[in-house]
């Protein structure tokens, strides 16, 4: 095999890597080092340039064939989603202090590459489990709350679970395919095998688990809420956008029967609406959102329906306009010595007058997240449901929307609170800092540019 | 029905078995152990497979989910004897501090 | 300097303004003020400009820029002026100034914030008249909702949060289910024609099957309803109005509830021509409810911003009237409604506003002989309501005329055709202008005439910068009543285009689609 | 700008002027300003006159210019000048330019003295655009707006409620006519496609048959009239109207505008006389209107009151004549009327401003000797208005009753019958406010009788001219000098040799009410005490106009009040649209609240619906195909 293939073709997850390396070394030599930060960000941005890189020269190969592989689409995946994690950083300086977390988070983020160009199922499953095994101890670590051990718990046991229902499906078209490729599940979707079928339920199972989909969402706000903000953040963001994007290869371009897109959209409609009602009565900003990330999951699922080239641009679209906002409201969220209160709504009553820059931005976040336009969040939902009628689901087209109404209520209720409301008593938010300022204005101009310039975006995948 | 559908029944019923322990017991260790055994269960069907076709890929995999599997449990335990130093149980039942 | 180029500064100068602003430090409330007012004047200058080049002669698009934005969707930046939008867009840019100028003295919470929402709407309700291209319609479309979500809920009245979230969660409804429909409609095109693209024109051509056209149209139309809006999806303006600042209130009556109209007038209609006249007997018979209906409510209400709410539902009515009437005459006539309504009700909620600063009641029975106490104030009371009852020589006489006249036309070629139900309808419309004689006198008799009653007297009369205001209003009132012409010859061509799209077949596409039609897609 | 255009904008000129500047330019600029633009409209109108008459009664024609064009159709601010037009002016002009004279004495000490003149202006502006305009749409443009003008003034001292209600209730009913009057101008639209009057008259007249039954359009456009004109059923807001000042009663509600519906009915006369059904409602509404108000006006004490129903009378009067297509002698006695009822509304005016402000004509009495100008000009107004030859009245009347005997187009004894008892009544109750106001013995409050005193040259001046004009208006006959363009209708033979019985009936008619009226009032007040004891009943009923009014409110009035308020409001908006809007909200939170139940908190409720959603996935999966 070719090693400077595989050497360029792997570049962004060797400098990730080697920032893992460095970062262990780095704790080991010290006790706390101001370098950490600065150093994490510094190689999760030059392996997301190295991705884009490699997209922009068009670089196509497979320099472990039937394994990896790598095409300017998955690239400028990789380098979108790493994009994504470098605010996440930013934010993190408060809640991140020890240098511990940034191993973790980059050795997440190796997963999460892998998973962007995974060949076949053992990549795959070694992707996710790259990605999940980091973030379980990310939850626990957060240690701002007695109950961060028992949401990693929870976490753990059940994306054990999916993990081990993957494996399982994996098995089964290995038996029934005789092989461990991808495109054996492309096969199966259209095969009437029974084996077949029930690896396919098994797979599929596995990426509801995975992405949070009702009734396999249980794990999710708890996870959510209890890991401290950059954590959730990052659950909320790339971890996702890993399972998705996995799940947008394995679909590939193969056609979904009537009957499949039953199996595929019955649920996530389901957590469309589940999502969006629950939230409605939330009194904390995370939970909240781990209920409005259920029913975006619903959404990014919609797109596996559209047809067969679409899909990977759409779900990678998606993801890019869903993730930057999502950074932005948390990277936005202003801080606060106790994270109990920085989480509650109601201390966002008035955040105009005391944090009016937050106040906006996190306005533009939720209004985003609710897909009204002109934000991005709108021209990606715009983009999925375009797909889904394309595909000629219009019924399910239109009962996604409607879906997607219910969910207008709960963000503006959070605008509501923070413009219409007189300030809540005493909350002991802290000014609004520098670094996670930056890290906001930078989702900003990332999501103006989606605005702005979709076709830029979209001519890439 | 010859030995491979045996073995994949004895697989099924392995990873069924776990899947209803996780389920059904309250304890975290037992749980553990049931996800042990759905991989177990996964395990034994993949290196059926491979053995039946007589290619090395499964038996890959199965390397693979040893190694995964033991660093979950590297992650699990700690969080387990966190929990139970604080709720002096192994209960999940009472690991419900969360929820809404 | 090119016209396109004015159209495009005049779009722009808002998004300016409203970077300016953001930019000041927090304080500078005077020069807010100041900046805005400037703004906007220079923008309404600009769009007189716009005016007196637009050609009548000339069909279709004038100053129209258009740029390729999403080419995989087809979808342009496409803007441009044509006889339906021309008298909008000048309405829309008179009134900009009036706003700001109303709200100097009402507006003293988050000053710096209140303008930018002004002129974020102000940009969005301009973009939603010149975009040519479906996509951006709806993109402006909806953001219309934001800009006027905040002013309500922040500088609103008690109930704000309820008035401003009901209107907020109403309309968005129907933009869900006419999102649905627009991306429908586009691939519908796309497999009838092979062409792909969300521009108006090209979307004319498609003539769909009559049960797509059907659902399409149910889905625009709801959405349309609900803004202009018609009975029975109205219950969120009174709320809205009544909770909306003085600024709010005009801006919503002035432009916003046209946004409605103009979707039927420009879209709704034209794109699903044979489904449009299958449902004409349903639209007419709504709008002569919706006249009737906001009338009567008009005269049982004791708050003064509610009378004006249900009021522009009655008046609304005779737009709808006439737009379904396809009869040259109505349809002029709607459109000169239009603008009438929004000078007129623009007008009384500005008074409203500014008896509401002196007296802060809106309480109808609080009030009485105003007339004593605030002369010029209720001279220009009288002018407008004048105007609101449709009197001769005012701009509402115009509309109203006009309107019904073509609407008894078009039902008495019906009734030539056999069937009299459209000369019935109109006979009914009718009647709306004896109703509307009653409820405004109502209100201006309690209001003006009676024994002194005045809240929080003693008050001054109205001060130099609010006359200006009014007179400007007043003058257009008389103008749009006494010399109608030189707006009507800048619609004739329009109001002919969309009399001709809507009853005159098109060449039939395939009418088989490709595609699924809607609700059988998924079973 | 032609002298026609000329004529409508100089009035318009002065209500600019008092109305924006009025307050500043002192009184004397303002009455110079109001009474001289009209003054010299009227100039111009004689020599518009002149002019007609130098071109052998061609009519003139002028286009102001055009209001809309709309494809094909052209709708022009146009003016017309024929015979009928000339006659409306002449009286409109000059009737209107005596009433601003007298106005100044009148209103002098009133603080609104601009924005009166300005209001009166605006009524002359609107008034010469009906008689002046070529095609109905002026028309209707001055009919509304001499609407508004009449509204304005009657709520003129808007600080009493009960003015300002008047006004508001003269503008709606107008509005409930106008709206009959709008779709007989919509229908002659879609019909004809024109609103040009000459040219509707033609078509109308023309050999083929219009596509639209002249009977319908000719009914819509009545009841236009009947708002206008006061007649049954929209007659009840003339008398509230009365709330204004009385030289306002005297132009608007009994000179000029009121006769607007006349006027109208005469100049689509191409209309009416292809419509016998219109024609015979219209006969059967005036004689109706004329009996019913007179016999009202013999039991009302307010001395305008009378006037007002008297006022409504005659309009019946002139409505038969129409209806029996004497579309000239109706406008005969529009013309006289205009004499003698403004002469007897001013008259009433200088009784009022002597008895400072007193109208109840039971607390007057003898005036006679201490206001003589006031005094002979309403005796010779009364006598005019009763139908004493050779005055004014006696000629219009006389015709009206002949031609509703005999015209052969649809006189009947019956008509002629209703209208000569009208026409007893008219005497009757005419000279009964004549003597309790002018003759017998003083019954005013003594301090009040102190203060009685003649009214300025300004007004008694204005009352003489009109005095002169009630006495001599009859000896030019208007009918004769219409006839060109509206023929009178031809008279049944066999009623001929009744011609001349008719006159003398009319006199004897005349003699008999003056008689009847004497014989009640002029002893003691016992005799009509001891009638009215004898007759309670039906004087109550009388007294309270016939409790039409209150019919009206309960009819309509409440009804709709009633269904928009409970309807429309509670059930409709409140408890059906929002009910249902806010249920689904409640729904929703309640959903919300279910849900989030759901999450226990307990892992292996969790795993167990991870469970569930597998064994549901398998089912679907097996089942499906």
């Amino acid at each position: 095999m070719n090693y400077l293939a595989a050497a360029i073709a792997m570049a962004p997850e060797h400098l990730l890597l080697a920032g893992i390396v460095v970062l262990l070394i780095l704790e080991i030599a010290s006790e706390r080092s101001r370098a950490a930060l600065p150093l994490a960000v510094v190689f999760v941005s030059a392996a997301a340039l190295a991705a884009a890189l490699l997209g922009f020269n068009g670089w196509t190969g497979a320099p472990f064939p039937g394994q990896f592989e790598l095409a300017p689409p998955a690239a400028f995946a990789k380098a979108i989603l790493l994009a994504l994690a470098v605010p996440v950083l930013l934010a993190s300086k408060e809640d991140f202090g020890e240098g511990v977390f940034y191993p973790l988070m980059l050795s997440s983020l190796y997963g999460v590459c892998l998973l962007a160009s995974a060949g076949s199922f053992l990549t795959l499953f070694l992707g996710i489990e790259l990605m999940s095994i980091p973030v379980y101890v990310l939850v626990l670590l957060g240690m701002r709350r007695p109950e961060s051990a028992e949401a990693a718990l929870k976490y753990l046991v059940l994306s054990g679970t999916a993990s081990a229902a993957l494996l399982m499906g994996a098995s089964l078209l290995y038996g029934a395919t005789g092989s461990l490729g991808l495109s054996s599940f492309a096969l199966a979707l259209s095969s009437p095998d029974l084996l077949a079928r029930t690896a396919v339920v098994l797979v599929v199972s596995a990426f509801f688990l995975k992405a949070a989909i009702v009734p396999f969402h249980g794990w999710a706000p708890d996870a959510y809420e209890a890991a401290s903000v950059p954590t959730t953040a990052y659950m909320a963001v790339l971890v996702k956008a890993g399972v998705l994007v996995a799940a947008a290869r394995l679909f590939g371009s193969a056609p979904v029967g009537e009957l499949l897109v039953g199996l595929l959209l019955v649920l996530p409609l389901v957590s469309i609406v589940w999502g969006n009602l629950t939230a409605m009565r939330q009194p904390g900003l995370r939970r909240m959102i781990a209920y409005s990330s259920i029913a975006h999951a619903g959404y990014l699922f919609f797109a596996l329906a559209g047809d067969g080239p679409g899909r990977f641009q759409a779900v990678v679209f998606y993801l890019a306009a869903y993730g930057v906002m999502n950074v932005l409201a948390f990277a936005a969220l202003p801080a606060n010595a106790n994270d109990v209160e920085r989480d509650r709504l109601e201390n966002l009553k008035g955040l105009y007058h005391t944090h009016p820059f937050a106040a906006l931005l996190i306005g533009m976040a939720m209004l985003s997240l609710a897909g009204i336009p002109p934000f991005p969040g709108f021209i990606a939902k715009f983009l999925i449901f375009k797909n889904v009628i394309a595909a000629g689901y219009t019924t399910w087209a239109v009962l996604g929307l409607v879906g997607s109404y219910i969910g207008i209520y709960f963000y503006l209720r959070v605008i509501q609170f923070m413009f219409m409301s007189p300030a809540a008593a005493a909350t002991g938010h802290a000014p609004s800092r520098g670094l996670a300022m930056g890290a906001s204005l930078l989702c900003l101009a990332g999501s103006i540019a989606i605005a702005l310039l979709p076709a830029v975006f979209l001519a890439r995948f | 029905m010859d030995k491979v559908q045996v073995l994949q029944f004895v697989a099924a019923a392995l990873f069924a078995l776990g899947l209803t322990g996780v389920v059904i017991r309250r304890n975290v260790l037992v749980m553990l152990m049931c996800m042990e055994l759905m991989l177990n269960g996964v395990n034994l069907s993949l290196v059926t497979f491979a053995h039946a076709m007589g290619s090395a890929v499964g038996a890959v995999l199965v390397f693979l989910i040893f190694v995964v599997a033991t660093a979950e449990i590297a992650v699990a335990i700690p969080i387990v004897l966190l929990l139970v130093r604080r709720k002096r149980t192994l209960d999940v039942g009472s690991f419900s501090d969360l929820k809404g | 300097m090119a016209d396109s180029t004015i159209l495009s500064l005049v779009l722009y100068l808002p998004v300016a303004g409203f970077l300016a602003i953001a930019a000041l430090p927090a304080g500078r409330d005077a020069l807010v003020r100041a900046l805005t007012l400037g703004a906007m004047l220079v923008q309404f200058a600009l769009s007189l400009v716009l005016y007196a080049h637009f050609d009548p002669a000339v069909p279709g698009l004038q100053a129209s820029t258009q740029v390729a934005w999403i080419p995989a969707w087809g979808v342009t930046y496409y803007i441009g002026l044509d006889g339906y939008n021309i008298l909008l867009v000048l309405l829309t840019t008179f009134l900009g100034p009036l706003v700001t100028a109303g709200a100097f003295s009402a507006i003293t919470k988050d000053v710096k914030l209140f303008y930018a929402m002004v002129f974020l709407i102000q940009f969005a309700m301009l973009g939603t008249f010149v975009a040519q291209d479906l996509f951006l319609f709806y993109l402006f479309w909806e953001t219309m909702l934001i800009p006027m979500f905040l002013l309500i809920g922040i500088w609103g009245g008690e109930r704000r949060i309820y008035a401003t979230i009901k209107f907020f969660l109403y309309t968005a409804f129907g933009s869900i289910l006419m999102l649905a429909a627009v991306i429908y409609l586009v691939y519908s095109l796309q497999q009838t024609t092979g062409v792909i693209s969300f521009a108006f024109a090209d979307l004319y051509k498609v003539r769909l099957p009559l049960e797509a056209q059907k659902w399409l149209l149910a889905a625009f139309a709801l959405s349309f309803a609900i803004k202009v809006p018609m009975v029975p999806f109205h219950t969120w303006l009174p709320d809205a109005h009544v909770e909306a600042p003085t600024a709010g209130s005009v801006i919503l009556a002035g432009v916003l509830l046209k946004m409605g109209t103009y979707g039927f007038l420009k879209l709704g209609f034209p794109l699903f021509p044979d489904a449009t006249l299958l449902a004409t007997p349903i639209l007419s018979t709504l709008a002569v409810v919706s006249i009737v209906y906001g009338a009567c409510l008009a005269l049982v209400q004791n708050d003064i911003k509610k009378i004006i709410a249900y009021s522009s539902i009655s008046h609304l009515g005779y737009v709808m009237l006439g737009l379904v009437s396809l009869d040259l005459l109505g349809i002029q006539g709607a459109i000169v409604q239009m603008v009438s309504h929004g000078l007129v009700a623009a007008g009384l909620f500005l008074m409203v506003g500014m008896i509401y600063e002196r007296c802060h009641t809106r309480e109808l029975a609080a009030y009485g002989g105003l007339a004593k106490v605030l002369p010029v104030y209720s001279v220009f009371f009288m002018i407008l309501t004048l105007a609101s009852v449709g009197l001769p020589t005012t701009s509402g006489f115009t509309g109203e005329f006009l309107a019904l006249l073509g609407a008894f036309n078009a039902g008495w070629r019906q009734w030539q055709g056999g069937s009299i139900y459209a000369l019935i309808v109109a006979g009914v419309a009718v009647t709306g202008v004896v109703l509307g004689a009653l409820y405004m006198l109502r209100f201006a008799q309690h209001f003006l005439f009676g024994a002194e009653r005045v809240p929080h007297g003693p008050v001054a009369d109205l001060n130099l910068r609010e006359v200006s205001i009014l007179a400007a209003l007043a003058a257009a009132v008389f103008w749009l009543g006494l010399f109608p012409d030189s707006a009507m010859k800048r619609t004739e061509l329009a109001a002919r285009e969309y009399q001709q799209l809507v009853s005159a077949p098109r060449t039939p596409a395939p009418t088989r689609l490709t595609g699924t039609p809607p609700l059988e897609a998924a079973r | 700008m032609g002298l026609l255009t000329l004529i409508v904008l100089l009035p318009l000129l002065g209500f600019l002027v008092n109305g924006l500047a009025g307050n500043r330019l002192g009184k004397r600029f303002v009455s110079v300003v109001g009474c001289g633009l009209p003054a010299i409209a009227f100039a111009v109108t004689v020599k518009c006159f002149l002019d007609l008459q130098a071109g052998g009664w061609a009519p003139l024609a002028e286009t102001a210019y055009a209001w809309a064009v709309v494809g094909q159709s052209s709708f022009e601010i146009a003016f017309w000048f024929d015979r009928l037009t000339a006659v409306m002016a002449l009286v409109v002009t000059g009737v209107g330019t005596l009433i601003h004279i007298y106005s100044i004495g009148y209103m002098h000490e009133d603080k609104s003295y601009a924005r009166y003149f300005a209001y009166l202006n605006l009524f002359l502006f609107f008034m010469l655009l009906l008689v002046l305009g070529k095609s109905l749409l002026v028309l209707f443009v001055g009919w509304e707006g001499v609407g508004l003008a009449s509204y304005l003034l009657i709520g003129f001292w808007f600080g009493d409620m009960e003015k300002a209600a008047a006004g508001k209730k003269a503008f709606v009913f107008n509005r409930i006519g106008d709206a009959g009057f709008l779709l007989g101008m919509f229908a002659i639209y879609s019909a004809l496609g024109t609103f040009d009057m000459p040219a509707i008259n033609a078509a109308f007249m023309g050999a083929s048959t219009p596509a639209v039954s002249a009977s319908l359009v000719g009914i819509l456009l009545f009841i236009g009239a009947t708002g206008k004109s006061a007649q049954i059923p929209l007659y009840v807001w003339l008398p509230d109207a009365m709330a204004g000042p009385t030289p306002v009663s005297a132009l608007i509600h009994a000179a000029t505008m009121v006769t607007a519906g006349v006027y109208l009915v005469a100049r689509m006369s191409g209309i009416y006389l292809h419509a016998p059904e219109a024609s015979t409602i219209i006969a059967a509404v005036g004689a109706l209107t004329a009996l019913m108000a007179a016999t009202i006006a013999i039991a009302q004490d307010d001395i305008k009151k009378v006037l007002a129903y008297s006022t409504v009378s005659q309009l019946g009067f002139m409505f038969v004549a129409l209806g029996v297509g004497a579309y000239g002698v109706a406008i005969f006695h529009v013309y006289t009327h205009a004499f003698f009822k403004a002469c007897l509304f001013l008259g009433a005016g200088s009784v009022i401003h002597a008895m400072s402000g007193e109208q109840d004509i039971k607390k007057m009495g003898g005036l006679g000797r201490k206001i003589p100008i006031t005094f002979v000009t309403f005796a010779v107004a009364t006598a005019a208005i009763s139908g004493i030859p050779p005055l004014a009245g006696f000629f219009s009347k006389d015709e009206i009753l002949w031609y509703a005997l005999a015209s052969g187009r649809g006189g009947s004894v019956l008509l002629f019958a209703v209208m000569a008892f009208t026409a007893l009544l008219t005497a009757f109750y005419m000279f009964r406010l004549f003597w309790l106001t002018f003759m017998g013995a003083p019954r005013m409050a003594k301090e009040v009788e102190h203060h009685v005193h003649e009214s300025p040259a300004s007004m008694t001046g204005v009352l003489v001219v009109l005095a002169v004009l009630s006495a001599v208006g009859g000896f030019l006959s208007i009918p004769h000098f219409l006839e060109p363009m509206l023929p009178l209708p031809e008279t049944m033979a066999a009623m001929q040799p009744y011609h001349y019985w008719v006159m003398g009936g009319s006199i004897a008619i005349a003699a008999t009410g003056l008689a009847g009226a004497i014989w009640f009032f002029a002893g003691d007040a016992s005799r009509a005490g001891a009638i009215r004891a004898g007759f309670a009943g039906v004087y109550r009923v009388l007294s309270n106009k016939y409790y039409i009014d209150e019919l009206y409110d309960r009819l309509f009035g409440r009804p709709l009040v009633w269904i928009s308020d409970a309807v429309f409001l509670r059930l409709g908006d409140r408890m059906i649209i929002d009910g249902t809007l806010n249920g689904l909200a409640s729904v929703a939170q309640r959903a919300a609240g279910r849900l989030s139940r759901v999450q226990t908190g307990s892992l292996h409720k969790y795993a167990f619906l991870v469970l569930v959603g597998m064994v549901a996935s398998f089912v679907w999966m097996w089942t499906h195909g």
